[in-house]
């Protein structure tokens, strides 16, 4: 590979304009129909879930909702270019992405609901616990693949970040190990141009969050993070070059978080409303339905099944997460090691006692509270 | 503490007694210390326009300006690193680490510079840094946002480690942590920024020393930041149950006012620590072996400690089976060998 | 400690019974690991062709190839992470961090995934793996090669911290820790790596226990890491002075063997906890405040300590005015109100 | 700026070459010969420096010593593009551009004889401590340009880092910070080839080092790190632009660790006699010395002056490292903090009265060593 190979293009690349019509591309082609229907059907969907657990804080049955709103195409394009054996690295932002990967919505709100600090099985979908401390998890990404490669097994890990991660220590040791060590992991990058208030320019002065891959000794691309098909195309890419050997990449997709960075934050305080306005244009599942549309691969007929999809999904998170979990506080106790010491033995024995006193004061009174 | 007019302060701000949350009475000491320095700059994630997601730098870059409280990139490491540098050459950096756990990547900087490099240079340098950190639990946050650090803190010499529990220790507190000389670590308990208080800002606060927050003759409580009001609370109800029960606030986690506690302790003959963070070689194991050893001989019963589980910290839902509460306190005070004869 | 026959081991190579140095003992459970678990990996700084600075990993890049021992770029907390990854996925990657100061980088790994993902995944996901970390001082080493940090890893929740004293215990608890199926932080005291002892290989660790050094029935002194060999030696002079003095080696510093501990001081009713570590909100006040409390009726004089001073590590021509030594254990012996009469 | 113009050249800019012949370039002047002699009786003085001190620590009087010999051109140039009010942010290895700077040799190696964490006047001859922990100095550089920024001080400062800690964290948030907030640094790697034992090699798979610089959005630049009149020109031109405003770079430096990592170190265990053989003939002085004799502005009676000079500062050396310091333990407690606590006074009490015992015990006889 030369080097100035390794450097991203100057403009992300687009598959599919803002008004639907489709980019030619000599590097990339555009996904077949079939394809992009099954994208069209996860950007719904997506957008179904982003609204409901939005909802759902609103209502107190989540603690906390990062939304992804906005940023669909990016979660549907990680989860579809993945196969069964790969493996997905998430980001507390990403459960869209989690669940399009198999895992039951009401599974992958177990964290922001607050009830554990990771629900689903992370096995059986091959997903890791999303991760809140920023950039972590591409270490844990990149050893995953180092173990994979060790092993000559099949497996590609996508590692997920946002802009703002990239700024993180880890980011580059992240990179730099992968690139030493040459192993499949396809870092990629959303960014939504915030890391809560601070903006992309308070982040980085670089050309593009992609110009560093070469600084690695990787190639690195930009996408337009709302064009689904852009997106299928240059991470299939990137993950095909790493099952063939060819080593880790970086993909940067250009997106916008269309909300506040949680329920908890308060987005007036840093960005004007026009500038979200001027990005309601550029909504990733506006344009697909355009182009799916105006391609005569979409009517309503399909639409409204897609939305009774969706809604479907909607009504089981609703469900779930309007059911209290059974939690048992012993739990506190029983994962912290495999091993049993006498030490967390005894203080697991004055829970137990505290339980079995407040079952007690149940059980008798409704008025006496406490656990004393 | 000493209370005490400082007459530099006064020249820039009035003082003033107001009831305020201890939100508002760091965001004040924050703006006095600007105002009244200009060696002082505020800077952190999210802390400018945001006005920090607890909103404790509210208003600050509007009033002074980006030159004096901004925002820096997303890395932990690169906000000391770069705060170390700015003391090396004079300023006096007061950063804001947005939670404990991710105050974690920046441990190297503190550890190996922010506590050593005045020693390293013999005075040459001083490190006259603020390091400000939401701590602790009891919001109902999730994973990472609610862990205990100061036990960390603590053991590295080099760093002096304070925790305000009122709006008054707040402001005073962290005035005196920006005007030291030496690196202070300032933990903030999340779970008080929203308790109120009044706040006089001419009163300051001398970092070493410890408060008496409760009299009472039978037991003594030590206890700091979130602890301080549950200690208050379970005195309360130890009091209805006929016993005096003593709180000491003990502000300052390193160094430590050994005078204070001791003498308390010694004149109650009992005592119990308190803090959140998981008790193994904690600061309350330091409070409890210290008190243990300077008051032997007038221990009618054996120090004990009402601290979190040696486990990682409870999810939201089930945070309140994790926190120590009134009942572990009073629990904790009924194994003190009472003589119920008496 | 179980003494017990693993048959696995004895597959892969011979059991042996040599005098050898404990640099020796852990180069050879590393050998032994990798050879009997397809799973284990080990990797770090300098640990391939060179050997490791303090040759450890001597030969084993040779040996097993590149596969199962490796250089890594230069960057603990990428050191540490991909040890996570890698342990996610099913290996027993077994990593060496150059020294205490150069372990703070991969802090945040350490306490929020290394101790905290088996917990998280609800023992989905377990972290079968091992830092090792040359710790502590008495070498002569320049600032930041000659700190103690245990009170960090010991302080979180999720994390087995152990240090041996001997060669035998050198080899059997690091292969027990490779063999645990939960994060070991594994700390080799610097001064102790040429010391020799007899090591049989067929003799297994169990994590979590103390061990008796010395019997003894006037004082217990407890103490772990390079402090053991100084206990004994302060026990050594004050037989020769007359008092008969019982040597406990921790080795485990989490969890903490209170059977054992509690035992012998009980059976004492005096103890010095002696640990080179600065003492405060240290493993050595955890151990104090344990034992004070758990043993309170027992005591005839208040649990002591010595251990560093709550200074950074002193440079190497001042170590010796900072590391705990027999004068100071000898003097700390004596304030435990012995009657001079008896 | 172009985007490309911070991508460095495919090869090392060089101004002389192995045979002391000039190289035209068209972007770097070769400094005048006054200034290149200035320069050659630097590399005599730090080749000398290094030599001594290597021979200290044979004898015993040194504890340890991180030799630059080989590296001398890039040391030298680090302190001559420098200006009185500018700063240098040195690592261990930099002690001859720390005593190029004007510091004196016994006060450059207190932290290597043992006898204090360091040992010369900061402020006085604005050099920053050496570092240990690899790259944490480089946030430090990064804030204290910022600190002059903010006062709108002509100060410019160079950090220096080896090429194994471009691996760490801390450099890519000190380029990152530094890029971002545009201050006045230039971050100048000696890239020996070596961390310790680890080759450049399992270090990054970039192109080099200095391809990194984009990936912030500055420029990069690689030089031949053994000829002095190259270095100087580029961290010259890397000076003077960050101090017209014109913000931070990254200056890479091909050179070679022609010793051991330190004396405790063995690098037979992991390099070629041969490979190390290679690089004599690529020596800093070696050039230089044939480039300034053909140009006819050096002489045998020049270079004995200078041989001359080297060697005094040699005979200091000696003279100071032979001597013992005299240590007081109570410096233990000195400089913790500048606030005295009651905790604190109480352990420093104990060590009084431990050195007053020591005193009595020495003082009495000879034959009681001990403290009790
Ligand atoms: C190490 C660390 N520091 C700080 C935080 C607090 N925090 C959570 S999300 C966030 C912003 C992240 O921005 P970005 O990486 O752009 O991702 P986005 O939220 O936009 O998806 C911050 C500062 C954290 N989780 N981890
Ligand atoms: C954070 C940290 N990790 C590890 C070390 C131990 N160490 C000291 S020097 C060194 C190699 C540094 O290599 P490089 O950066 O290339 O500099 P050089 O020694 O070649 O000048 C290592 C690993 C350290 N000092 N700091
Ligand atoms: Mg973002
Ligand atoms: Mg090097």
């Amino acid at each position: 590979m030369q080097h100035t190979d390794m450097l991203p293009r100057d403009t992300a690349v687009r598959l599919i304009d803002e008004h639907g019509a489709a980019v030619a591309d000599e590097q990339y082609a555009l996904p077949d129909a079939e394809t992009l229907l099954r994208a069209y059907r996860g950007l719904v969907e997506g957008r179904r879930i982003n609204d409901q657990a939005g909802a759902l804080v609103r209502q107190g049955r989540l603690a906390v909702y990062p939304s992804s709103h906005g940023q669909e195409a990016c979660q549907v394009g990680a989860s579809m270019v993945l196969g069964d054996s790969d493996w997905l690295f998430p980001t507390y932002r990403d459960s869209v992405a989690v669940i399009a990967r198999g895992v039951e919505p009401a599974d992958a709100m177990v964290l922001l609901k607050g009830d554990w600090h990771s629900g689903y099985d992370v096995r059986a979908h091959r997903v890791a616990p999303q991760a809140t401390p920023l950039a972590t998890q591409l270490l844990h990404a990149v050893g995953f693949a180092q173990a994979a490669k060790h092993r000559g097994e099949d497996t590609v890990v996508l590692a997920l970040c946002g802009d703002g991660a990239t700024s993180e220590g880890d980011f580059h040791e992240a990179m730099n190990f992968a690139a030493v060590f040459h192993v499949p992991v396809v870092f990629f990058v959303q960014n939504n141009e915030f890391a809560i208030s601070v903006p992309l320019s308070r982040q980085t002065a670089a050309p593009s969050l992609a110009h560093k891959a070469i600084g690695y000794g990787m190639p690195g691309q930009r996408v337009d993070g709302n064009d689904v098909a852009a997106v299928l195309a240059v991470l299939g890419e990137a993950v095909s070059r790493a099952r063939d050997g060819g080593g880790p990449s970086l993909v940067e997709a250009h997106t916008y978080r269309m909300q506040a960075h949680t329920n908890a934050d308060d987005d007036t305080r840093y960005r004007e409303r026009a500038e979200v306005q001027e990005w309601v244009a550029r909504d990733p599942l506006l344009r697909l339905r355009t182009h799916l549309t105006e391609a005569g691969a979409l009517d309503a007929e399909v639409e409204e099944r897609f939305a009774a999809g969706a809604e479907e999904i909607a009504t089981a998170m609703r469900a779930a997460l309007n059911t209290d979990a059974d939690l048992d506080p012993e739990d506190l106790f029983r994962f912290v090691t495999e091993t049993r010491s006498p030490q967390l033995e005894e203080q697991w024995q004055l829970l137990r006692g505290e339980i079995e006193r407040s079952n007690l004061a149940e059980a008798g009174s409704a008025s006496t509270g406490g656990q004393r | 503490m000493t209370i005490a007019h400082d007459d530099m302060r006064t020249e820039t701000s009035a003082p003033e007694v107001t009831t305020m949350s201890m939100a508002a009475a760091l965001n004040r000491a924050l703006a006095d210390a600007i105002e009244s320095d200009p060696d002082v700059v505020v800077f952190g994630e999210d802390v400018g326009a945001l006005g920090g997601v607890f909103r404790i730098t509210d208003g600050l870059t509007a009033r002074f300006g980006e030159e004096r409280c901004f925002d820096t990139p997303l890395a932990e490491s690169g906000i000391v690193g770069t705060a170390v540098g700015m003391a090396m050459n004079g300023m006096r950096p007061v950063v804001e680490l947005q939670f404990d756990a991710f105050a974690l990547p920046a441990f190297e900087q503190v550890v190996s510079h922010v506590a050593k490099l005045g020693n390293r240079t013999r005075g040459g340098m001083r490190m006259p840094l603020v390091i400000r950190i939401p701590f602790g639990g009891g919001i109902g946050g999730v994973e990472h946002h609610c862990d205990s650090s100061e036990a960390y803190y603590a053991h590295t010499p080099g760093l002096t480690v304070v925790s305000p529990s009122t709006p008054q220790d707040a402001y005073s507190l962290l005035r005196a942590a920006i005007e030291s000389p030496d690196p202070v670590v300032f933990l903030e308990p999340k779970k008080l920024y929203w308790s109120k208080g009044e706040v006089d800002t001419s009163i300051t606060a001398e970092i070493g020393t410890a408060r008496i927050a409760r009299e009472g003759t039978d037991v003594t409580l030590l206890a700091y930041g979130a602890s301080v009001p549950l200690a208050l609370e379970a005195a309360e109800v130890a009091a209805s149950e006929g016993r005096s029960v003593q709180v000491v606030d003990v502000r300052s986690l390193s160094p430590f006012d050994d005078v204070t506690v001791t003498a308390a302790v010694k004149s109650t003959g009992r005592a119990v620590v308190i803090a959140e963070a998981p008790g193994y070689a904690s600061v309350a194991s330091e409070i409890q072996a210290r008190v243990f050893e300077r008051c032997f001989e007038f221990l009618e019963a054996p120090v004990r400690r009402v601290t979190g589980f040696d486990v990682p910290y409870a999810p939201p839902k089930l945070e309140h089976w994790y926190q120590p509460d009134v009942d572990r306190v009073l629990d904790a005070i009924d194994t003190l060998h009472w003589d119920e004869e008496a």
